[in-house]
């Protein structure tokens, strides 16, 4: 090991010396100051951020069990964009009462997943991959039921634990027979001779249930709904777009590189997978009144659409990927963001009380619409510009009538998703819930959503560097 | 010596074993004994490991460190499982998975 | 050849004056309004006589016949390459003798209003709609072109419908104005797809290239095209349509009576004097072709020509309504003037019927407009309509009872009056053409001087009927028009038609036919005399033959019942039979469809709902057949 | 020969636990046969000669996870108290599935022609299992387990903050 | 600075000088304002259109302003404008600022009307001055979405099921527009070649026939949804009932033309042996549409859906006229979208300030207005008479138009169902003559109407001003029509071009 390289490891040296601080810091505080780790860490956190972005080369470190690029980099940092929002609505939350002693072990848990997704996206073997993997979710399950005097964040706990531990013996399974079958569990040497028979295909569905189901894709989804609402709040968001994008972008790279041979067999499957997902994503969304549920199944529809960019198989269809996660993250912490201000402070998560929201807290709702309609997919937010770009990747490959399907989906999205405009503009209330405001952390938090969603479709540059970096399937 | 024994019998008894235990782990109603399949799930995949690295690729370890690996990952999974379903019985009062369906639909 | 662009006054004076009464109407004295209007039209005709004068007397060479001149034209919308609608002035004899009526009668009726309309409250409205007629039935027989023509036919409809319904706040006007726009507009449709039709095989709306004997119109007949007929003949039969309704020609006849809603001035101007006989004026506009092209279609309009002057003169001896025994006298007159075109040839004496039309045409809107101005008087004296409310108003309406005599007189078709002169021409003509419509002539004839006597009997003799108010004379403003077209009346016969106005612009000789006139005068006196012997005296001789020809008299009291079998096909079958259903089917087949595409989409969200059933091993469950079945599908199936 | 009949007889201990673990109606047994599986696992990975994973196999899985297991379920079970059993239905699903999954499995697992090894079997001693675990070049495996460490602290305050008894809130 | 450039940027300062009032008195006045600078640089850019023609400019488009947006993809912010741009441009600031009028008593959260209300004109300027398919689109789906907030907020009767209707068919319509357009980018440029949005780009290539025949049907119906194309025309009743008045008129008036207008800019336009091969159906469904929805009509007693199914039958001619093909009856699709684009803003205008008296829309309960608000009363027969197509307005030139041109065709097909479609000219007086009948004329059915006042002055400005713009074309319509001709032509060249013998 020498300085580059753990500049090259920068961002998963730093964010473990920044749990281990914040671990030893909260050990020497007394209970009462307990809330001083939250702007510490959130500086932290920050420098983090930043320092992410500092140029860096790429290289390969322990043989190969660990390799970055600029795209790589480039996916952590879009990471840490999103969970930098994510601490910042979680402030107030963090602050209340009951909260008070668990500061530390919040971030903790939360910044050892985000290691483990940098591993994930980071690695070079199927081992860094699958203890990436588990270290991206084993802490979540803990997030999960963080409240425990909730029976249903504990009931989320152990959907999660427990269902993830099935899917990942499942994925294990499957790396064990790709392992069998071309004996390495190094992606550089798996890619090279990794070839269509049976046994190889069955290890490769085996694998991709496991990667579903963090995803998840339909039929692998079912836990997401109930973890979802279960789980507090901000783990929620936290769930739905850091996880879903990382292994999103894990996906990505091992169906272009590693199991790049067999495209045209898992083109079927992602076809299949993508129209069923979107489908019934949608069609549970449609009658949900939580907020956190019904956030849930979009989240669920919306990862049936970044299958369409890695059925593009092309450079597009990665730039059309990366590019949506980065746009749904925002648009998703924007969404989650609202609602977590207003559970926080009132304590409400069901569709009805947002009625006539708009009367009271014009702000939070214009917020609320816009990360909806980027959402749904409708300009000029950015939303639109990611779906399109989806589209454009799928079509590019020659799917229009899962382009079409796809589009169609997205049009009875657009129905829920107006359904929560139709409850804050439209709909009526004798008593909407009292204007609130919220810290200065989470409208911070709130603001950078907002930003994001706005800039990121207009500000074409984005999209230009992400295509710069990104590769199609390698032939 | 261990040519006698031809690696799909490994193969077979791992196979079995991983079913068995996604079958323990779709029927039985105990939390605990849930996690118990899960843990002869990861079993299996050690078998798997070991059997393919001793078998097919012995030069490397490649399995053989993975199947450690697996081994200390199920560890923390079950802690935290464990954990978790000492919390939900403090909730529940019961580890019934049946009754762990506050949410649905 | 003379200039003639000053003729764009003559349309354009009018739509100046609609404009001005129509936007600041409302701020003026109603006097004044009157005043503007009448000086308007006034102008108007001014310029039409010069125009007749210099066209017919001033700048012509005798013996050279007449030319048709251009005036005026510019091109208004280019459509293809071939076609361009254009809007311009077109001067010949035709176009300069329709000047000269409705200008005159125009201008009658808008002297005459000025009293008729006094108090009335929309007096600048009705003097704007009047002006906003006489701009289009101007513009209409001026047009150089046949969309022109069919521009102004829609102005002349919208502003007949205006007038008719121009007692907006009694239902019957509306549904009458309603009628007549919308059975004129069906008609339309008709012209329209005529002159598509015609325009696309011959490539030219206009006028003087269609009607050229050489030109392409007359070159394409020939050549059956559907059921035996060609092209031609069939743009001409539903270019016939259009003016058929506009002329309430039978089927399309129906909106007349009721039009008798509006003011009784209106129904002289629009409905006896100018705007019914646009038909006529079309069909002879188009003359030419007709008669060199498609003698089919020239044979339908002599027909239905015929039919429909006997059907109205049957149900006119019926009628009690003193304006709708005019109405359907009208229909039976232009119901002559279409036979009489459609029994004519083309050049010269062949052109007979062609010259009497016209002339018909001419002395009909005399009389014509007198007979209803002279009703109007009647009608303005008593406040009724109906014949029964009526009776021995001569001593009171002296004035109104010699002129309104005097038009009944002509009508009737004795001579010297002028109404003789274009009858007998037209019996010639059919007698030359056509026996057995020459034979429906005679009859028609006869019919009509009993039903006008019968009227003016009813009215001005018969039973002492009380009125409330005691009837006296109309103000001068109204009996001056009656006077000038009472002497319009007796004397236009003498106007040589056959040297102005013929098919193709060369005079010829024409001289009455005694063998044939007489007869005819004497079925007229007949038909006087047994309308005297009936109606001059209170007697029960009516009712008598009433009961004798029973049936027939219903029917005919009825109108033949075709208002009600027109109300059964909108009521019945368009409104209940169409619409509805459509209107049913769009809310329930179509609009339930999208509505059931979403429908379904909420029903399928409910019916797998149960596969979230927060049961953890079901979950695991799916998870697990997922694989199985993707492993099933993609290893072993595909 | 007798790495034969200790596979078979491992293998069927390791296949007859198995069964019995997920069918048995008492919990600690179910436990208790889960140690045999594991135990017998660790017997074929020492007739495999693996006998580093064999010891790590006894201590850490039999001897720690299960310890764990059977403490978690004296915590939350009576030891008299018998399993409910899933429905029959539940349980005739979920064979079919299972069964239907391991046909399919086995069936492609088998078909499937491995490359058998050719070359020599090279002798595996404690050091070069030493040497691999902190090398950082290819097949080293220093970075799993720094990283493993990280898991086993996360999932440590994990398990803490779920589990730990909260204070009650000041009134 | 490029002029087309402001047609987004003064509704975008608009809309942020919106946010910045408190109250109607503001907002109207700020909205006013800047859609009367709209208005102005419409007929600014009508003028300087002219000029540049006249000056013997004979490029396509005119007024061309190209910015790189995403380069990878080719994807240009790319505008152009020909007559029919600048047509439809003059036709948007029209509408758009008699509906700001029309507005003017918007009491309830006025400054949200307002700023959705531009945003959805954006949209339309933006989709009209556009070249490029992807911001085309964009501007499209920008014009869509505030329907749901203006409809679901102001609107009345059930507002929400109408709003969310409106707002679905119309966004699936887009579904199958993106298909269609992202299918028309991937074979915008030969193999090698880079790909392209641009429209004008697109026509120089010559897309393989069997993609134009599986592309055509997705662009068409994707635009004809928003054209109420039949039978996917029943968010139009629906949604027209229950918008607030400004709200139907800018949707009927310009959102509904986007539909004609993109079917043939990008539909017939990109893809003419597609157009030629499948016409017929859609000329089926378009015939079906225009008489259909004047029956329809006829039975109506809500005065919008009357209107609504008027504009059913009016917009199913402009895409009859689309569909056939030839510069004739293409003109007068053209001048039937403007036409009817200012015709129905003056009924659904008209609409809105008789309901805002009597407070009822339907007809048997209202009667005899003419005699209490005589100017609503007459505006109202003259949009009547336009709307059946009356000389003397706009109606009248573009039906005569479209079916002149219509008629070209000699087949017997086409022949049917141009006289087919001719035969609504009767209906629609039926419907028209109708409603008149009763709402105005007769007896005064409530003795409450006689205390109505008539209208006051801002809505004879926004009356007025479409009225003028009727007569004007009615009246004059060479300009216009020449306008339109001479931008169709190449169009119409590129079409006849391809020559395929269709079914019929």
């Amino acid at each position: 090991m020498n300085f580059s390289d753990i500049l090259t490891m920068r961002h998963e040296l730093m964010l473990t010396i920044i749990a281990l601080v914040v671990l030893i810091i909260d050990l020497n505080l007394h209970n009462r100051d307990k809330h001083f780790i939250i702007p510490i860490t959130l500086s932290l956190f920050f420098i983090h951020t930043v320092v992410g972005f500092l140029p860096s080369q790429p290289s390969t470190l322990f043989g190969g069990m660990y390799h970055t690029t600029a795209l790589i980099v480039l996916m952590k940092n879009i990471l840490n964009v999103g969970v930098l929002i994510i601490l910042l609505q979680s402030v107030t939350w963090l602050k209340k009462e009951e909260n008070r002693e668990k500061i530390s072990e919040y971030f903790i848990l939360l910044f050892s997943t985000l290691i483990g997704m940098y591993f994930m996206i980071s690695s070079g073997d199927f081992l860094m991959f699958y203890l990436g993997l588990e270290l991206a979710t084993i802490p979540i399950a803990a997030l999960a039921a963080y409240n425990h005097h909730q029976t249903k964040s504990a009931e989320a706990g152990i959907k999660l634990i427990l269902s993830s531990a099935l899917s990942s013996g499942i994925l294990l399974f499957g790396i064990s027979l790709i392992y069998g079958a071309t004996g390495s569990i190094y992606f550089d040497s798996i890619s090279q001779v990794y070839a269509n028979t049976p046994m190889q295909v069955l290890a490769f569905i085996f694998f991709f249930t496991g990667m579903a189901f963090k995803i998840s894709l339909v039929p692998f989804h079912l836990w997401t709904a109930d973890v979802y609402e279960g789980a507090p709040i901000n783990v929620t968001s936290y769930l739905s777009v850091i996880s879903k994008g990382a292994a999103a972008f894990i996906l990505i790279i091992l169906m272009f590189t590693v199991f790049n041979t067999i495209a045209p067999v898992y083109n079927h499957i992602l076809y299949m997978i993508a129209v069923l997902t979107m489908t019934i994503g949608n069609l549970f969304a449609l009658r949900q009144k939580n907020m956190k549920r019904f956030l849930a199944f979009s989240s669920i529809a919306q990862a049936g659409f970044i299958l369409l960019g890695i059925l593009g198989g092309n450079i597009m269809g990665m730039t059309a990927v990366i590019y949506f996660v980065l746009v749904y993250i925002f648009s998703n912490l924007g969404a989650f963001g609202v609602v977590s201000a207003i559970s926080t402070v009132t304590g409400k998560e069901s569709m009805d009380d947002y009625d006539g929201l708009y009367s009271t807290n014009p702000k939070v709702c214009l917020l609320m619409m816009l990360a909806l309609f980027s959402l749904a997919g409708i300009p000029p937010v950015a939303g639109f510009f990611g779906k399109f770009f989806l589209f454009a990747s799928a079509a590019s490959a020659g799917y229009y009538w899962l382009v079409f399907i796809a589009v169609l989906n997205a049009t009875i999205s657009l129905y829920y998703y107006l359904l929560v405009v139709k409850a804050m503009f439209i709909n009526k209330n004798e008593k909407p819930l009292a204007y609130f405001k919220s810290d200065l952390a989470t409208r911070t938090g709130l603001v950078i959503s907002a930003l994001g969603i706005f800039v990121l479709g207009f500000w074409s540059q984005i999209y230009e560097i992400i295509n710069s970096l990104s590769f199609g399937v390698i032939h | 010596m261990i040519q006698n024994i031809p690696l799909s019998y490994y193969l077979v008894i791992s196979t079995f074993m991983f079913f068995i235990g996604i079958y323990g782990f779709l029927t039985r109603r105990n939390l605990i004994t849930m996690l118990m399949s899960i843990e002869l799930i990861l079993n299996s995949v050690n078998i798997n490991f070991v059997a393919f690295n001793r078998y097919l690729y012995p030069q490397q370890l490649q399995g053989h460190f993975f199947m450690l690996i697996v081994i200390a990952v199920a560890a923390a999974e079950a802690a935290v499982a464990i954990a978790i379903i000492i919390n939900i019985y403090r909730n529940f009062k019961s580890i019934d998975v049946e009754n762990v369906d506050e949410m649905k639909y | 050849m003379a200039d003639y662009t000053y003729t764009l006054l003559i349309p354009l004076i009018p739509l100046f004056v609609f404009l001005l009464l129509g936007l600041t109407g409302h701020k003026m004295k109603p006097l004044v309004a009157g005043l503007i209007g009448s000086t308007g039209l006034g102008i108007s005709a001014i310029l039409s006589y010069a125009t007749a004068f210099k066209y017919f007397i001033g700048s012509h060479v005798a013996g050279a016949g007449y030319a048709s001149i251009k005036g005026f034209e510019v091109s208004w919308l280019h459509l293809t390459d071939k076609l361009t609608i254009h809007l311009g002035v077109l001067i010949d004899p035709i176009s300069v003798m329709m000047l000269v009526v409705i200008t005159t009668v125009s201008l009658m009726v808008h002297i005459y209003s000025i009293g008729y309309m006094k108090g009335d409250p929309g007096f600048y409205r009705f003097f704007s709609f009047l002006s906003l007629f006489s701009f289009s039935m101007l513009g209409l027989v001026l047009a150089t072109n046949i969309f022109q023509m069919y521009i102004f036919w829609e102005l002349v409809g919208v502003s007949s419908f205006l007038l008719i319904g121009y007692y907006y706040e009694k239902p019957s006007a509306v549904a009458a104005s309603k009628k007549a726009f919308i059975v004129t507009r069906f008609a339309d449709l008709g012209f329209l797809i005529g002159i598509l039709m015609l325009s696309f095989n011959t490539g030219t709306f206009d006028f003087q290239t269609l009607t050229d004997p050489h030109g392409p119109a007359i070159a394409s007949a020939g050549g059956a095209a559907f059921m035996g007929l060609s092209v031609l003949t069939w743009s001409l039969i539903f270019i016939f349509i259009g003016g058929a309704g506009k002329s309430a020609m039978f089927p399309f006849h129906i909106w007349l009576p009721d039009a008798m809603e509006g003011p009784t001035p209106v129904s002289a101007l629009i409905h006896a004097a100018t705007m019914v006989v646009a038909g006529v004026y079309l069909v002879a506009r188009l003359f030419p072709v007709y008669a060199l092209g498609a003698p089919d279609a020239l044979m339908v309009v002599a027909w239905v020509g015929g039919f429909s002057s006997i059907f109205a003169a049957v149900i006119a001896c019926t009628q009690t309504d003193i304006k709708r025994v005019l109405a359907f006298s009208t229909m039976s007159q232009i119901g002559y003037m279409m036979l009489s075109l459609g029994v004519s040839g083309y050049g010269g004496e062949e052109g007979l019927g062609f010259m009497a039309s016209n002339f018909h045409l001419f002395t009909h809107a005399m009389f014509k407009a007198l007979l209803f101005l002279g009703a109007g008087a009647v009608i303005h004296a008593v406040h009724t309509n109906e014949i029964g409310g009526m009776g021995n108003l001569r001593k009171h309406l002296p004035i109104t009872h010699i002129t309104f005599l005097i038009a009944c007189v002509t009508i009737a078709g004795i001579p010297p009056f002028s109404a003789f002169f274009s009858k007998d021409e037209i019996l010639v003509a059919a007698f030359h053409s056509n026996k057995l419509l020459f034979a429906i002539e005679y009859i028609v004839a006869g019919l009509t001087a009993f039903y006008m006597f019968r009227l003016y009997y009813g009215i001005f003799w018969g039973k002492n009927t009380q009125y409330h108010h005691t009837p006296h004379e109309s103000p001068l403003v109204m009996t001056i028009p009656l006077m000038i077209l009472a002497f319009g009346s007796v004397f236009a016969g003498f106007i040589p038609f056959h040297a102005l106005v013929t098919s193709d612009g060369l005079p010829f000789e024409s001289k009455i036919d005694w063998l044939i006139a007489i007869p005819s005068v004497l079925i007229g006196v007949l038909g006087i005399v047994v309308a005297t012997v009936m109606y001059k005296k209170e007697n029960p001789l009516p009712d008598k033959v009433a009961g004798t020809f029973k049936h027939l008299y219903k029917w005919a009291y009825h109108k033949f019942y075709w208002d009600e079998i027109y109300l059964f096909v909108t009521r019945k079958i368009i409104y209940r039979y169409i619409s509805e259903p459509i209107a049913w089917f769009d809310r329930h087949v179509i609009d339930a469809t999208m509505n059931g595409i979403a429908g379904i989409t909420q029903y399928s969200a409910y019916a797998i709902k149960g596969l979230q059933s927060g049961k953890l091993q079901q979950y695991g469950f799916v998870f697990v057949s997922g694989t199985i079945i993707l492993v099933l599908i993609f290893v072993y199936l595909v | 020969m007798l790495n034969e009949v200790m596979f078979y007889l491992f293998g069927a201990m390791i296949l007859t636990f198995s069964v019995l673990t997920v069918t048995t109606r008492r919990i600690l047994r179910a436990a208790v046969y889960l140690l045999f599986v594991l135990i017998s696992t660790a017997g074929l990975y020492f007739s495999l000669n693996y006998n580093f994973l064999a010891a790590v196999q006894l201590t850490v899985y039999a001897g720690g996870i299960v310890v764990l297991i059977i403490f978690s379920i004296l915590l939350t079970s009576h030891l008299s108290e018998r399993a409910v059993m899933a429905p029959l239905k539940q349980s005739i699903f979920s064979a079919l599935a299972t069964l239907a999954g391991a046909t399919l499995t086995l069936m492609t697992i088998l078909r499937f022609s491995f490359v058998p090894n050719t070359g020599v079997d090279p002798q595996l001693n404690i050091t070069d299992i030493g040497n691999s675990m902190v090398s950082y070049n290819r097949d080293g495996y220093a970075l799993p387990f720094e990283v493993i460490s990280v898991l086993l602290l996360a999932a440590m305050i994990g398990a803490i903050v779920v589990a730990k008894k909260e204070r009650k809130l000041k009134e | 600075m490029n002029i087309l450039n402001l047609f987004i940027i003064v509704p975008v300062l608009t809309v942020c000088g919106i946010m910045l009032t408190k109250d109607l008195k503001q907002s109207r006045l700020v909205s006013a304002i800047g859609m009367g600078v709209q208005l102005i640089l419409a007929f600014v850019l009508v003028y300087l259109y002219l000029a540049e023609r006249g000056a013997g400019n004979t490029a396509t488009m005119l007024f061309m302003y190209d910015a790189v947006w995403f380069p990878s993809l080719n994807i240009h912010y790319a505008l152009g404008v020909d007559g029919i741009s600048v047509a439809m441009i003059a036709l948007t600031g029209i509408v758009v600022f008699a509906g700001i009028f029309a507005s003017w008593k918007m009491e309830f959260l006025p400054r949200e009307f307002f700023i959705s209300l531009i945003i959805l004109a954006t949209g339309v300027y933006g989709f009209f001055i556009s070249i490029d398919l992807f911001t085309m689109f964009l501007f499209y789906e920008l014009a869509v979405i505030p329907m749901y907030i203006l409809i679901g907020i102001w609107g009345t009767g059930p507002k929400e099921y109408s709003a969310m209707k409106l707002t679905l068919m119309l966004m699936a319509g887009s579904a199958l527009l993106l298909v269609g357009i992202l299918g028309i980018y991937f074979f915008s440029a030969p193999a090698g070649s880079p790909l392209t949005f641009n429209i004008m780009e697109i026509s120089k290539v010559h897309i393989p026939i069997e993609m134009q025949r599986f592309l055509f049907p997705f662009t068409f119906v994707g635009f004809g949804i928003l054209g109420a194309l039949f039978p996917f025309h029943t968010w139009s009743p629906d949604g027209h009932a229950s918008a607030p008045t400004a709200v139907s008129m800018l949707h009927a008036g310009v959102l509904m033309k986007l539909g004609g207008y993109g079917a043939f800019r990008v539909a017939i336009f990109l893809m003419p042996q597609a157009a030629q091969e499948q016409a017929w159906i859609f000329l089926i469904l378009t015939s079906i549409s225009v008489v259909y929805g004047a029956f329809s009509a006829i039975v109506q007693t809500d005065l919008k859906y009357i209107n609504a199914y008027s504009s059913v039958s009016h917009c199913g001619l402009v895409l009859f006229a689309i569909l056939m093909m030839n510069q004739t009856a293409m003109n007068g699709a053209i001048i039937q979208m403007i036409s009817h684009g200012l015709m129905t803003a003056l009924f659904f205008a008209l609409i809105g300030m008789i309901y805002g008296r009597t407070h009822t829309r339907l007809i048997n309960e209202m009667g005899g207005l003419m005699k209490v608000i005589p100017f609503l009363g007459v505006v109202y027969v003259i949009a009547g008479l336009a709307s059946l197509g009356l000389p003397g307005f706009s109606g009248f030139v573009a039906e005569m138009t479209i079916f002149v041109g219509a008629f070209q065709h000699v087949d017997v097909f086409h022949r049917v169902v141009t006289i087919v479609a001719a035969s609504s000219i009767v209906i629609t007086a039926v419907y028209i003559l109708r409603v008149v009948g009763i709402l105005l004329f007769g007896p005064i059915k409530n003795p409450h109407f006689l205390e109505l006042t008539d209208a006051k002055w801002y809505e004879r400005i926004s009356t007025i001003s479409l009225v003028l713009a009727i007569t004007a074309i009615g009246t004059a319509p060479w300009w216009l029509s020449n306008m339109i001709n001479y931008s169709l032509a190449p169009i119409v060249e590129r079409i006849s071009a391809v020559q395929v013998t269709g079914l019929f």
